[in-house]
């Protein structure tokens, strides 16, 4: 339905905050979505304590992988692997069961909220943030 | 197909009138414009009303059964096998096994006629086939040692025939390839794969699960061994297939699944099998199913096939031209498979640069239109191709001008979002 | 089953009023009594309409479609494994497959659960099995080498539980028997053979096709590794059935059959093979089916079955009653398995001396008494008894009073002529 | 339907003309029913040019096919395996296209007429034939 496109996921996959490879990358994780063939690259630069300093993201998927990587681009600095992995369990519980947008730094995430009654399309949101997590992980 | 050249009104409203999903508002207010006919058909209240009937009055186990309606239903699932006969004009009833759908029918195949081949005897599929006419023969493949050679697919996206003499050796004891792609909905050159097959003794067989729904086929004209089609595909309920096998030929065969109904005599130590097609049909088999098949082939039968081709053919057309227009210098719209309707059915998948098929699709969506997107299990097609996916319109006889106009709007509104 | 002790009042009468064949007139004028409910059950209208209302406006092809039909189509084929799962009190849905049938589910674990079987490997089972659960091991043991043991019936038509101890070896992989016996009606004594196959730690796989209508089953509480069941004898549509299996033992299988939908990639030389359930369900399902599967079991779920199993023992009893009065000193009736309610369910078998089973179903027929006779795909067991056949008069909860008596004259009648 | 057990067929069976092993044999066939189990065996003895001499049988089975076995019992004697195949076809044709009963001497196989609506029974009917013509055979 047009509602998943509203301008702002339009505008954020355009955007493509983070979007290339990072020269200096630490890690790199590719992930595929085997339902339709969406491949998520992420490069990223840890720093110290396992906070990611950098990211670096190559989307072979549709829009709303796109925005999604997007988002993450713009907020992942200073994140580790648990904190995303605590962002990424409030984005499956608002896709899942309806609970609110994540508050904070990733509320942009309320944008994918009309998702939810899209099951085959969740995933499409939730493969960007698998490679980050993996790629920011040990 | 051929555009058969008479000139038929076809009434695709009086057709549309017995499809009661096609008065559905999707989202509670926007028409329906089915094209996912390649997936599956939709039903009419024909083959619905029959479900309904048997299971409300003729219902009971087959075969074996003495009481009335034991009888009745024996009666109804044999008469069911004699219009699957009669739709693909089949020597004999016992020609026709029924099955879970064409999956289960390959895979059938794959078991029973795989059961006589010997390590080294090649089997020639193409790169054009649907999963289920591939995995199945790479199980084999794995489990019998046996090889598997593959045709080429030409520019056109047809399965090149041209291939054949370099791969089908003295080696090869089957050519099983589809009879219409469910991609490029490309014809297959049977008469070529049948010609190469004769000449060294292997034995053809069809997936004919996207052919089955646009008339009647004539397999002995085609001169194959084996047909696999599914009801779901041709108007009938889900849960029912068919496999047509030259009767010498499926009599030679070992059974592939056991169980009740396919033996002659059992004892703890061993087991004997009853004849064609009975050997097959272990269990209790889709009764109902098999009686909707029946009744949705008779529904077709109703119906002006010839004419319904036309229809499509040229709706079919409007969509072709309709692409290329859409395509313009910063758009670029590729149509995968023969560009003009001339040997292949109204399936049209298509790619379009910088938009994702599941994009395209769920917009459409947002106007009624029902496109599917991906790699439609034909995931060696499209790598070869350097696509992941693409969207596809397939068209059936009850799709008519309004869905192809909201096609070709929601995808102009859908790329000017997208690209 | 024990008789529950509560006396719940159960309103047969209501129950009927959902069945519209149970309105059918029998050859234009007698009342239909349909006592074959072992080889197939009726269907009640919640379920004839469940699938009516599917195919009239959510039909699609499931899995990978975006549009709204398509996932409309998942969401419902998704519900009812949920509501399989719940039937059977399944851990995780993912651990329901989707068959065409029991047939189809001891098949597929006959091939993948047998395909990690080493020759010399034993697989038990018993001699009161239904041929679905014999030919496949048959037909594995000719395949694979592997070694077939049976445990013996006692004289009450019961699986042995005494010769576990000795058949059951180190050598022992899995053994697979009925939960119920489709011809005594017996039920098996589950906890002794998932004790002996866990001494060696061996899979134990139950055949429920005939338990899986009287109510809801819990296969975490039995402690076994598979289950199957058929939707048709338990109110649903033919052409579907399920397996269920342990999450862990399923997911360490290879596939089955091969096709669309059960791969992760797939290229010509090799594919992969997608996570349970997906993994055995190649091919467009039975979606259909399996949405009215769903609504029988929610349609049972409403019932009190507690009450039903009460009601259609005390049937049985009296049809047991009625059996010991019409056997006299010149009819000598022989009925099959156990000789009371006690552990069993309502399928009665039973032989008259000079009475061939088919000219009493024949008979009975006339007085609209739907029986079954011949060896209920049990060769094996009848062999044992020296019969060929028996007549079998089975119950499901929609039977009543005017069913037995029915039964009863139509027998004393056909003996009065046939002996 | 009881028709198809009117007191003729009942009347046929009970009386079991030709019931019994034949001591001066000169070809015994043994038939099977896989669908219900049952098994007719008939002995034959056979004169000069062919023909039957006398017959015996052996049933395991329904009504119908104990019938059908005295009528070959009481009529068999001067037929010939191919005169016993024509009667044989035109009972098949009386049980599958509703031709009429065979006329002359066999004429009493109209009594299996009602045999007609119930296909899962025409075997019944048959079996004893099938036995009798092989036996008679070469
Ligand atoms: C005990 C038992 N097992 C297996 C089956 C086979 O079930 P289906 O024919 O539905 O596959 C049946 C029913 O015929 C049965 O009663
Ligand atoms: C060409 C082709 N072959 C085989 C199949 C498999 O058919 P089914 O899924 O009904 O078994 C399909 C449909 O998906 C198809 O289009």
């Amino acid at each position: 339905m047009d509602t998943l496109y509203k301008t702002d996921v339009l505008r954020l996959a355009a955007q493509a905050t983070g979007a290339g490879k990072l020269a200096d990358a630490t890690k790199s994780v590719t992930v595929d979505n085997p339902l339709c063939g969406d491949r998520v690259t992420f490069d990223v630069h840890m720093g110290a304590n396992s906070k990611i300093v950098a990211v670096g993201h190559t989307v072979k998927g549709c829009v709303l992988c796109q925005a999604s990587a997007s988002v993450i681009g713009a907020h992942a600095a200073g994140e580790d692997a648990a904190s995303l992995e605590a962002v990424r369990e409030s984005l499956k519980a608002m896709l899942k069961q309806g609970a609110p947008a994540p508050a904070g730094a990733w509320a942009t995430l309320g944008t994918f909220a009309p998702v939810a009654g899209h099951k085959s399309r969740h995933e499409c949101v939730l493969l960007p943030f698998e490679a980050v997590i993996q790629a920011a992980g040990k | 197909m051929n555009k058969p050249v008479r000139v038929v009104p076809f009434d695709v409203e009086a057709v549309r009138a017995q499809f009661p999903i096609l008065r559905t508002l999707l989202h509670g207010k926007v028409p329906l414009h089915y094209l996912d006919n390649a997936a599956t058909a939709q039903v009419p209240e024909a083959v619905l009303e029959a479900v309904r009937a048997h299971d409300a009055l003729r219902r009971a186990n087959v075969k074996r059964g003495v009481h009335a309606l034991a009888e009745a239903a024996t009666d109804a699932y044999e008469a069911a096998r004699r219009k699957v006969a009669q739709h693909l004009n089949a020597r004999e009833e016992r020609e026709i096994v029924f099955t879970s759908g064409t999956t289960g029918a390959i895979n059938l195949v794959a078991n029973a006629f795989g059961a006589t081949l010997k390590p080294g005897d090649e089997v020639v599929l193409s790169g054009l086939e649907h999963h289920s006419n591939l995995v199945p023969w790479q199980l084999l493949r794995d489990r019998a040692g046996i090889k598997l050679r593959f045709l080429g697919v030409t520019e056109e996206g047809r399965i090149d025939t041209g291939d054949l003499d370099e791969l089908v050796s003295e080696r090869c004891k089957l050519i099983a390839v589809t009879h219409v792609s469910n991609v490029t909905g490309a014809i297959t050159d049977v008469a070529a794969v049948v010609r190469a097959a004769r000449t060294v003794g292997a034995r053809v067989l069809l997936d004919g699960a996207q052919r089955a729904s646009h008339g009647p086929v004539d397999v002995q004209a085609l001169g194959v061994d084996f047909y696999a089609l599914s009801s779901h595909k041709m108007f009938g309920p889900t849960g029912v297939g068919a496999l047509w096998g030259r009767a010498e030929v499926l009599a030679s065969l070992p059974p592939f699944l056991g169980g009740g109904e396919m033996i002659r005599t059992v004892t703890l130590e061993k087991s004997t099998w009853a004849d064609i097609p009975a050997r097959f049909e272990a269990g209790t088999p889709p009764i109902t199913q098999a009686v909707g098949l029946g009744a949705a082939i008779d529904w077709q039968a109703g119906v002006d096939t010839a004419a319904a081709a036309v229809h499509t053919a040229h709706l079919a057309d409007r969509i072709l031209d309709g692409l290329r227009s859409l395509g313009g210098a910063n758009r670029r719209i590729r149509v995968i498979g023969p560009q003009t309707m001339e040997r292949r059915f109204p399936v049209i998948a298509f790619a379009v640069e910088g938009a994702h098929p599941h994009d395209i699709c769920q917009m459409l969506d947002g106007h009624g239109v029902a496109l599917r997107g991906g790699h439609h299990c034909a995931q060696p097609f499209h790598d070869s191709l350097g696509l992941a996916g693409t969207s596809r319109a397939s068209l059936a006889l009850y799709n008519n001008a309004g869905d192809v106009d909201a096609f070709l709007t929601g995808l102009d509104d859908a790329l000017t979002k997208l690209t």
